[in-house]
């Protein structure tokens, strides 16, 4: 059991699908039995019956009986997965095509990550950027859309370390399927080391990340549609519509003659104001933006084993 | 379903007297209350179509009704009883006709047809206006111009409009600014709303005028009779039908707020 | 007619006029039922190729057989023509139209005119949306959830969204012949009492489609008019709340989910007693069942929206009132199976259908309880959970009811009988293939694999149970092509079928097969109950040669 | 199978019907300018149904038609449209943040 609802979720699941077997083989028993028994042969002759008001009352009473007990039972799973503990932990998440974008209270920004610690109460809070998601953790049993121009919220307390899937589960465009990412809870030392940072120093799509930063790319190149270069997420990887009509795949190389040379390729759609940064930046350096860079498209990809972990400069919402 | 009306042949030989009756009725009483029974469905149906409509602008009403209120109060008002009292006029007229066709009087059934359309037209000239100066004011959301914060479409040119959105308490430039784009953006749903409403009981009213152009046409020919008149009485449920609808549109749309107006 | 010679062929709706003018200028409902045949089936296959695609590309983890947005556009148009242009219009415009007039003892629909005009509108429709295919198609799933419908989506959502609105009327005019037709042309001692359940069925299932369809129609034109007018009502930009799109689509779209099995359990309630040779058992539960399931079904819309952010207490008032919805439909199972008790059982192909429909049906509605316990819906929303659920009921529910009761019927409206070994065969592979296919994707759904996922490979485990499905479906295409391919085989090669080859009850079966353009030479009087099968001798046990 | 049901009614009927609709437009109208709170709408509302009220009854001859099922449709599709209203807005008034 993954988190605090995954128990009294399952519960009533496996109640209804005790339920439901018993029901169906008793209606395919009974079709089964009287199919043998009243088979028509040598010209044998039906005995009518008219109906039974008893009959036809048990089997409306009986069902809405079994009904009404689940939905108290449902009622009250669902009543304790709407209403978050007071003193929950509480982080922001918003959602955007196609990635979602986590802020933790103390200020750490992660996308398509979410890190959390052990047993304790979260509550997401959450909205979207342009249309409908939904954040989904399917260990968690929990889910909730994600909506454009007002807050949902979700909470849950995950119950064991591990990494779980995330999933947009709302119908969301072009990627919704890649619209996914992990969940890591961890115990409560590695979450105070991951919230100092202790985990991620020294990675180079780290040090590109505050390099990043420091160049002033992050000026340019925001996290949303605003900025005027191109968002940088998801680019690595994929075909770029350049200007002139030529489309060119976004390998190590485009992205290291971007900065250098960016006037080469200009991206369609977009003013050729990018400076060079040619002389300003050692191969280390670069190397390091590159990796930066890639990251930011292997975040989705980021199967379980391969933490990326870059709390990439998110939503400035 | 009445009489076995037993038929010699299937093809409707024996109705050439009464073309009116079609070869799978049994008779005229059971075509008429066919005819009557599929209006009435069909006016439920439409029922539910403007209803749609209507539970979108309760649901914003509710929701943003200081701005609704304030935009209400942009239309015209006069205008908007007269276009009222017109609507009601029609209806009048069709249920004369429809009394005209019982006594089987043809002058005076055409007469009132023929003013039915008149008062029809009007209407529907009336609301063009109405659009148009909608438009002159910049109050169409379609249009890049859309504007209800200054120039002639200001929301606060209205009287009492300013204190009603709380612009006048807000003295900081920045916050008078930011709920200037509100208003902005919360009247477009309400102009949205209301050219969808209007529209579409316009477009019921074309309909209608349609309709009524070959019902007059039939009513001149003599078609109707005492006994037979079933086109002429669904076009006049249809017609009031579309009346009644105008009848709500009007104060939902143009009575929100006029308090102290 | 009755003291002229009998002519060497007699005349009868099909060789009454020839020509293809004969057929687009009908006014006789059993040709409109025919027009309408041909045209939903050419739906039909439209979707379930769309629905190939979809299995193939799940196939591997990977997305490798479309593109991403091609995928889309997959299950969108799948979702839509499946819904929209096959089963709402299935059972009611093609059987319905058919067999109402018969079953009632009418000359016809009320208003036949409208009756073709409903067709053209159809076709209208379908053309449109065909168009829209063509022109490249429409990707915002069959819900058209704004704001990317209204907004986001570039893709053809205007012309898609006016077909659907155009195809509703051809709907609501349907229904609006139904009801008028049941209330005022019913032959003389038809009273409400005896009417088939078929008709009783089929009146609230029109119920439906006069009450309901005119919200989807108006919702649909928004999202239009918010496209192309840049009117702005479900913009969240603007304060808008996109939600509101989703109470108005539901208030049709969970009614007209009813609009899809009602008139597939109106073909069950009368295979069932046919076959059994005996009076349906219950039949006041039956019938009122129905009407209870059109009244209740509109009460429920918003469990489609437990996540979407409604209102905590909304959700638990829509979660109590949709256990309601499901006891009448309990009643009907039952009482459809204690119809079997006692009677003298055979198993002819309609009779395999209708059993099968029971039980699939009955699995369907049982994981849609799953689906109203809120606390259960959270997690499987949106997933293969739900995706199974609504086949198990469209698919295994109406679609088998619509293939019994094309069979059943069949005799009637051709004259000829299908061959009985294929059609028994066709239907055992239509059950096999289907349980196949959707079976696996409950388990998907609660592992969490979430719907309209285009690519799961980060999730490679769920391979297994996708490869299962997609091999469920080939055999269900099978299962499908196989009635097409003998069922026009029996136009031609066919035994003729005679006027009542089960010795069913009912007006229709007292007419000639196929039956005289107006029915009845003459108007019926009608003395008996429905389902009087004790006054009915045993039929010819079928062979099952040919 | 001449049509001695129908009910032909006066003039005089309907001449009234139209004098208190046009009253009742103007009073609503009016009404709309007083301060009455909340009831503003209640009054409009109230207003706007006994005018159709009085369409639907007299001059749609609901009230004396012989057609039982007349009243039955307008009847039900009434109450699915309040339905659809009351079911809906009891979602937005019971949301409890905005
Ligand atoms: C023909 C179509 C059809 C039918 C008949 C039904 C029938 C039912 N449906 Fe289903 N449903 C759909 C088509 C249908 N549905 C579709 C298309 C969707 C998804 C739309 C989308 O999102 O794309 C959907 C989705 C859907 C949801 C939303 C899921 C989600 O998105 O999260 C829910 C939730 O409550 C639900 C519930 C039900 C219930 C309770 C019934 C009931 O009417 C079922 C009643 C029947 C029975 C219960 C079985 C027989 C009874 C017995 C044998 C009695 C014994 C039982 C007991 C004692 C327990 N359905
Ligand atoms: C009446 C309704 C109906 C019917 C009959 C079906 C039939 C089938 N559906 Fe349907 N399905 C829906 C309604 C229906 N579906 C809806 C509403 C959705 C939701 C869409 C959305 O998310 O918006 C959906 C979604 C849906 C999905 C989920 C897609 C996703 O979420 O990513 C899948 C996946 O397996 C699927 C599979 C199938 C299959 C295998 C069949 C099979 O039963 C089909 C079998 C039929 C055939 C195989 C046809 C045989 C024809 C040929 C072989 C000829 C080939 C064609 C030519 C030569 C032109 N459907
Ligand atoms: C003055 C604004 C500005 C700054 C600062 C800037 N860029 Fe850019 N960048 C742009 C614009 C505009 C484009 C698109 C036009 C083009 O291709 O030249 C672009 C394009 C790119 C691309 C190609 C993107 C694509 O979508 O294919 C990459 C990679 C890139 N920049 C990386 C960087 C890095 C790394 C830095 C910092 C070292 C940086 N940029 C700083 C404006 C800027
Ligand atoms: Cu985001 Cu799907
Ligand atoms: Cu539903």
């Amino acid at each position: 059991m993954a988190s605090n609802h995954a128990l009294p979720v399952d519960l009533v699941y496996i109640f209804l699908v005790v339920l439901s077997a018993v029901m169906t083989l008793g209606i395919f028993a009974t079709i089964a039995v009287f199919g043998l028994k009243y088979r028509r042969r040598h010209g044998r002759e039906a005995h009518q019956i008219e109906g039974s008001l008893i009959l036809e009352i048990t089997w409306s009473v009986i069902p809405l009986g079994i009904f009404m007990v689940l939905f108290g039972w449902g009622a009250v799973i669902y009543f304790h997965e709407r209403t978050p503990p007071r003193d929950s932990t509480e982080i922001y998440v918003v959602g955007k095509q196609w990635m979602w974008k986590i802020q933790h209270q103390e200020g750490q920004r992660e996308i398509n990550e979410l890190h959390i610690p052990v047993d304790r109460d979260i509550k997401l809070i959450m909205t979207s950027q342009d249309v409908i998601h939904s954040f989904f953790i399917p260990e968690f049993r929990v889910k909730q859309d994600v909506i454009p121009g007002r807050y949902t919220t979700l909470w849950f307390r995950a119950t064991t370390p591990g990494t779980y899937h995330l999933f947009c589960a709302q119908f969301c465009g072009t990627e919704h399927s890649g619209m996914i990412g992990q969940v890591v809870v961890m115990n409560p030392s590695d979450y105070q080391n991951w919230m100092s940072g202790g985990t991620i120093v020294g990675s180079l799509a780290q040090n590109g990340q505050t390099l990043f930063q420091q160049l002033g790319c992050s000026t340019c190149h925001r996290f949303d549609v605003q900025g005027r270069g191109p968002n940088l997420t998801g680019v690595f990887g994929k075909p770029v519509q350049l200007q002139d009509g030529r489309t060119v795949l976004a390998d190590e190389n485009y992205v290291r003659e971007s900065i250098l040379i960016p006037t080469a390729k200009v991206v369609s759609g977009f003013q050729p104001i990018m400076p060079s940064f040619q002389g300003q930046v050692s191969e280390e350096q670069l190397n390091a933006l590159v990796a930066y860079v890639k990251s930011l498209s292997q975040a989705p990809a980021g199967a379980a084993g391969t933490p990326t972990n870059n709390p990439g400069p998110a939503a400035n919402q | 379903m009445s009489d076995s009306h037993a038929m010699e042949t299937p093809l409707a030989v024996e109705h050439e007297a009464r073309p009116e009756l079609r070869h799978h009725f049994a008779d005229e009483q059971q075509q008429r209350n066919a005819a009557s029974l599929g209006m009435w469905w069909f006016l439920g149906t439409e029922i539910m179509f403007f209803g749609g409509m209507f539970c979108g602008y309760l649901v914003y009403r509710r929701m943003y009704f200081t701005e609704f209120a304030a935009a209400s109060r942009t239309l015209n008002l006069p205008i908007g009883a007269f276009n009222t009292v017109v609507l009601l006029c029609s209806s009048l007229t069709v249920a004369m006709a429809v009394r005209f066709a019982q006594l089987g009087n043809r002058k005076m059934q055409v007469r009132m047809l023929l003013l039915t359309l008149v008062f029809g037209l009007a209407f529907l000239g009336i609301k063009g206006k109405e659009w148009g100066d909608k438009y002159k004011e910049h109050h169409i959301p379609t249009f890049n111009h859309y504007n209800v914060i200054s120039g002639e479409g200001a929301l606060t040119n209205v009287k009492g409009n300013a204190e009603l959105l709380g612009l006048d308490k807000i003295t900081d430039p920045v916050k008078r600014q930011q709920r200037e784009a509100e208003i902005q953006q919360r009247t477009k749903i309400f102009y949205s709303l209301y050219f969808a409403l209007t529209g579409m009981h316009a477009i019921h009213m074309i309909i209608g005028v349609g309709i009524f152009i070959v019902i007059t046409w039939m009513a001149h020919k003599g078609r109707f009779t005492p006994e037979y008149h079933t086109p002429l009485e669904i076009a006049g449920l249809y017609w009031h039908f579309v009346d009644i609808v105008w009848i709500y549109l009007f104060p939902l749309l143009y009575l929100i707020d006029r308090r102290g107006a | 007619m009755a003291t002229v010679a009998v002519p060497v062929e007699q005349k009868n709706y099909l060789n009454a006029e020839y020509g293809i003018r004969s057929w687009l200028f009908t006014t006789d409902h059993k040709r409109i039922a025919l027009l309408y045949l041909v045209s939903i089936t050419a739906m039909f296959f439209v979707g379930g190729f769309f629905a190939l695609l979809i299995r193939l590309e799940l196939l591997t983890p990977a997305g490798d057989l479309l593109l991403a947005d091609t995928y889309n556009k997959m299950f969108s148009m799948h979702g839509q023509v499946m819904v929209f242009f096959f089963l709402i219009p299935s059972i009611p415009a093609v059987l319905g139209n058919f067999l109402i007039p018969m079953m009632i003892g009418a000359k016809d629909l009320a208003f036949p005119r409208i009756n073709l005009l409903s067709w053209y509108i159809y076709i209208v429709a379908a053309g449109l949306y065909l168009w829209c295919i063509f022109s490249g198609g429409v990707d915002t799933g069959w819900t058209f959830y704004t704001p990317y419908s209204s907004l986001f989506s570039n893709t053809h959502v205007i012309e898609a969204g006016l077909a659907i609105f155009i195809a509703g009327f051809s709907s609501i005019l349907t229904g609006l012949n139904f009801v008028v037709t049941v209330h005022r042309m019913r032959a003389p001692g038809m009273t409400w009492g005896r009417l088939p359940l078929f008709v009783w069925s089929h009146y609230a299932t029109s119920i439906i489609m006069l009450l309901g369809t005119p919200v989807i129609a108006i919702t649909l034109v928004l999202v239009v008019l918010e496209r192309t007018l840049n009117l702005g009502i479900f913009d969240p930009s603007r304060g808008g709340d996109p939600v509101l799109f989703q109470h108005l689509f539901w208030f049709y779209s969970h009614p007209a989910v009813y609009i899809m099995i009602l008139p597939s359990m109106a073909v069950v309630s009368e295979i069932i007693p046919c076959f059994s040779r005996k009076r349906v058992f219950g039949y006041t539960f039956v019938a009122m069942s129905s009407i209870g399931i059109a009244v209740i079904g509109f009460l429920v819309w918003a469990h489609h929206m437990f996540v979407a952010g409604i209102s905590l207490y909304s959700a638990l008032v829509f979660s109590f009132l949709t256990f309601l919805v499901a006891v009448p439909s309990a009643i009907k199972v039952f009482n459809w199976t204690a119809t079997m008790y006692k009677g003298s059982l055979s198993f002819s192909t309609p009779m395999l259908y209708a059993i099968g429909f029971i039980g699939l049906f009955t699995i369907g509605g049982l994981t849609g309880v799953f689906l109203a316990t809120l606390g259960v819906d959270v997690h499987v929303h949106d997933t293969y959970f739900v995706i199974a659920h609504f086949h198990y009921v469209m698919v295994g529910g109406a679609v088998l009811g619509f293939l019994g009761g094309m069979h059943f019927w069949w005799p009637k409206i051709t004259g000829r009988l299908y061959p009985e070994g294929w059609g028994r065969l066709a239907a055992v592979i239509v059950f096999i293939g289907f349980n196949l296919t959707f079976f696996p994707q409950f388990i998907l759904g609660y592992l969490g694999m979430p719907r309209r996922y285009w690519d799961y490979s980060h999730m490679p485990e769920w391979q297994g149970l996708n490869v299962l499905s997609t091999a469920g479906a080939s055999i269900l295409a099978v299962g499908y092509l196989l009635p097409m391919v003998y069922m026009l085989w029996s136009l031609r090669y066919g035994k003729i079928a005679g006027d009542n080859p089960w010795q069913a009850t009912g007006l229709e079966w007292k007419t000639p097969s196929p039956p005289p353009t107006f029915n009845f030479d003459e108007t019926p009087i009608v003395t008996e109950e429905a389902y009087e099968y004790d006054k009915m001798p045993l039929p010819e046990e079928v062979s099952l040669e040919r | 199978m001449a049509n001695h049901s129908e009910h032909v009614a006066s003039a005089r009927l309907y001449w009234l019907i139209w004098l208190a609709l046009i009253i009742c437009t103007v009073l609503t109208a009016y009404v709309a300018t007083v301060d009455l709170g909340k009831f503003n709408t209640v009054v409009a509302l109230g207003i706007a149904t006994f005018k159709a009220t009085l369409v639907a009854l007299i001059f749609m001859n609901v009230k004396h038609t012989s057609e039982k099922m007349t009243k039955a449709i307008l009847i039900s599709a009434v109450a699915w449209l309040l339905l659809l209203l009351f079911l809906s807005l009891a979602d937005y008034s019971s949301r409890l943040a905005g």
